[in-house]
């Protein structure tokens, strides 16, 4: 089995859960990297958006922000926010979109927190705010959330709820208005979460090779249901040589 | 006649103009004089580390502007350096980052923290949106974006200040019932109100001596912020001849009528991105953070390495 | 005096309302005319739009549609009706449009008619529609009308009210949540009529030279004011000269 | 997969899909068989005397739809040739006209005067908001565009038929007090509703074999148009590899991934005109209405002179 580090397992994993035919929509970092390797591993007609306007990307080298002017390359066509929204929050399209987040805070729902620690008027830490993350999370139909396994940041509430997921459960979307669906899968530095088909409450899919279910639940600050965790299968040699030699050879995400 | 020669007060703010000439070259000082007061709702263009209107920004620093009430979705380095540098008031927001480099927006971080601005919320759709309402002239865009969340429900400025305030509409946003029933698989809608900013700074690739300019690449929400504003600056890299720029008009996208001054300012994105003209500078957005650590009183320290003004 | 045809004095009569710094919105036909020899008569710094998306054309040839190519040459952008029509709600640049309408009916507040004679439900005429004159009459501050003085088209009430004028009264734009102001004159193959700044209603501003007042009025379902009316000033040699041998030298509107 | 094999029905309409893949070129009888059944709700591209998509007009016309549920703005040659052919049974139309050719759109006229079509008017605008909204994926758009007009006031749906429809609004328009007070100077606004038509034929200068599409000039209310639709047929002058399309991604406005189907048409906008190719032909034009009084039953018959199919 070869070696291989946090990320190359964290993108891998997320790969894995891009369906074929879907638009994926990425923000800046490792979720490049999932989406750009998920075309080489299973889902070869999946295409990547970014919210700054460029539709189905092709990425010949990695951008460092999604305003970065690499986004554009081989774009099918190339706008602005206007239209990447639009076509997130259009029926036709928006249900085919996987929308790849993160946060600062997470809840069981899925529900994200990426503006602040502490009260909103007086916040302890502020963070960046929402960008677009609130608005994929509002249209799409499912969305992948990465996360820092700590138990500051799997917590009981959000200090301030700026992405929906599930709301307060299976219910709360379409109470608030909400068309599409939440969150399918949380993807840490340690495990794989699922959500519930009824409770809609997070549950361990999978821990990663070298801990266990428990040492993940020492990371957060609530309970998850155990009961259907397995151990991740850990990445190919064939996932690992995509990552390494055409995704990002100069490990530029990766790291050292 | 030039716009400024029609400027009269509405509402505290600076009343809408509109400059049919075809000469508004001028110098970024007097550009930033005539259009920018004191107070001025002000927003700027580019997205985190691409094409923010950083001479702009460095021209309000030096002229030491104060009581702006600024409006961005995702801005970075522009959003920073003027929050830094004491310039910002209030500000409606949705993302303040750079990107890979200096992500944490430390300067914007510091001042929320310590209530040095105001800071409202929203998201980048939500802010280009309401910009998208400012450019049509309507007072609201209806979407489904955050519904359920805290942006809906927390204000950042109170219910008392809004009211007295008439250059900010009386609420956040309304949440509303879809009245053509379940039309487009919609129950509820947000609308969120219309911006309309004093005075939009955008940085483009070429403008002609007219006003009419050209974005070339990802445009993000430039295009609405201009249309919105009652004043637009550009500033560009390339100065040109109207009749080149008009000889491909679908290739502009800010005709020369909404823009009532065009600045000559080459790296005027510097250090952010300039498509086809230059690349963010990393190594300069890589210092800027320790740079701030220890000297955090010297915003003007770092531009004179590019622009050298 | 030099000779000049109906259409010419119209064109003429048009144009010298055009104030410099105006951005005229242009249909088809004689309104483009207008709104060319104006930037040589008085309103060198006017500028010209269309529905269709070209924003400040310069017109090299006579378009024959606003949706003909040509009206796209020279412009300082161009993009499409979404685009244009924003610029006239918008209150910035929306105050500052003039737009040049007509019309298959017209009533006494110069509220329009351009979709059917008899009842909607089951018309006796059908016409082609609004097209962008209803949107151009609530938005922008003050229309020019051009109509054919006929008592089937000055009318005591017009049919089906396309096109918003003064509604019906001083208060009426207001009432119905309209912004901007209403016709400031209609100009006809026999006279150029105004509305009244108190009451808005039509009077007779002046009668084409070689006609009289009652000859108008003749032709009128409605009554109006006549006590201001005077003769036309006939074109100049110089403005013919504009329109001839500028504007329209292969007389493609100006006709034979 | 093509989008073909997705099609399942919706409320009688049909289904959304979307296709990302990246072979779509098929030829205009497979495409119209495929995407446009009886009774459809179809939306034409292109402006009065300018780029409607001739070539697929025909073909409808030669396959003898019925029933067609139409939306546009302002065409001319298209929706006429449409309804005077007895395609449709209801349009939704701000104007019919091409400009000073045949500008009576006399069988449009006709069918309307016998009740032979069902229509509903708006406005330009209002078409176009309606599009938007359906591209946005929104229910409605505000605006202030004929308060005070029978365009708000008299319906061409009744409705019963209305609310007995579930591919209709129940409303054809709202309007209602601006929640925000008097924020953007604004009152009242009236609320039109989204369009989402089944199918959305636009004729372009450039298309890619992937379905990425390149209008050249005036595009009018194209793009909105083929975003709202649930498919897209994109008939072109010129097919194009996808990568010489996306060397240049800014200059296309239609992305590949709501296109179902590219069928290469030369001249496929004629007799209306298709910007750096043709301009439109008013000997044909012209021709259109005497041939027409004298032979009313032959629509046919003209366009062999142009695409002979």
């Amino acid at each position: 089995m070869p070696d291989y580090n946090a990320r190359e397992l964290m993108a891998v994993a997320a790969a894995r859960k891009i369906n074929d035919g879907e638009i994926v929509f990425c923000g800046t970092g490792i979720s490049m990297l999932a989406a750009m390797a998920a075309k080489h591993i299973s889902a070869p007609n999946s295409i990547i958006i970014f919210e700054t306007g460029a539709i189905d990307s092709q990425l010949e080298e990695i951008p460092m922000a999604v305003g970065d002017p690499r986004v554009m390359y081989g774009a099918s066509s190339n706008t602005g926010l206007a239209d990447s929204f639009a076509l997130m929050q259009n029926r036709t399209t928006g249900r085919h979109v996987v929308g790849i987040l993160g946060a600062a805070q997470i809840d069981k729902f899925g529900n994200l927190n990426s503006t602040v620690v502490g009260d909103y008027a007086h916040p302890k830490v502020r963070f960046s705010g929402s960008g677009g993350a609130a608005d994929v999370a509002s249209f799409v139909d499912r969305t992948i959330i990465f996360m820092q396994h700590e138990r500051r940041k799997f917590v009981s509430k959000v200090d301030y709820l700026t992405s929906p997921g599930w709301l307060d459960g299976p219910a709360g979307r379409r109470r608030a208005g909400l068309t599409g669906s939440g969150p399918s899968a949380v993807i840490s530095n340690l495990a794989v979460m699922g959500f519930d088909a009824d409770s809609r409450e997070m549950f361990l899919e999978a821990y990663f090779p070298g801990t266990t279910p428990q040492a993940v639940l020492d990371h957060m600050e609530f309970s998850v249901d155990l009961s259907r965790a397995r151990e991740l299968e850990p990445p190919t040699a064939a996932e690992l040589k995509i990552l390494r030699e055409i995704v990002d050879p100069q490990r530029l995400i990766l790291g050292g | 006649m030039l716009a400024i020669d029609r400027l009269h007060s509405n509402q505290g703010g600076m009343a809408p103009t509109m400059d049919t000439s075809t000469e508004k070259v001028m110098d970024l000082h007097a550009a930033v004089s005539r259009f920018v007061p004191d107070g001025a709702h002000l927003s700027i263009g580019g997205f985190t580390c691409n094409r923010n209107p950083m001479a702009a920004v460095y021209e309000l620093i030096r002229q030491k502007k104060t009581g702006l009430h600024l409006y961005a979705h995702s801005n970075g380095q522009g959003v920073d350096e003027l929050v830094g540098s004491g310039c910002v008031a209030r500000i409606e927001i949705a993302y303040a980052g750079t990107g890979r480099f200096a992500p944490t927006c430390i300067r914007f971080r510091k001042a929320v923290e310590s209530r040095a601005v105001a800071v409202e919320d929203y998201s980048n759709y939500q802010m280009t949106l309401r910009f998208l309402a400012g450019a049509m002239g309507v007072p609201f865009m209806p979407t489904r974006s955050a519904l359920g969340t805290d942006i809906i429900r927390r204000w950042g400025f109170s219910e008392q200040e809004r009211r007295s305030d008439p250059r900010l509409p009386d609420e956040k946003l309304v949440v509303m019932d879809n009245p053509f029933g379940a039309w487009a698989e919609t129950e509820r809608v947000v609308l969120v109100p219309a911006i309309r900013p004093d005075v939009t700074l955008l940085h483009v690739q070429k403008a002609g001596r007219d006003g009419t300019a050209r974005i070339e690449g990802l445009t993000f929400a430039d295009v609405e912020q201009a249309k919105a504003a009652s004043h637009v600056i550009v500033t560009c890299e390339e100065l040109m001849d109207a009749g080149e720029l008009r000889s491909q008009p679908h290739l502009n996208q800010i005709p020369g009528i909404i823009v009532d001054a065009v600045v000559h300012a080459p790296h005027g994105a510097y250090p952010t991105a300039c498509y086809r003209y230059y690349d963010y500078d990393p190594a300069f957005l890589n210092d800027y953070l320790p740079v701030l650590r220890l000297r955090p009183g010297l915003p003007e320290r770092l531009p004179h390495r590019s622009h050298g003004r």
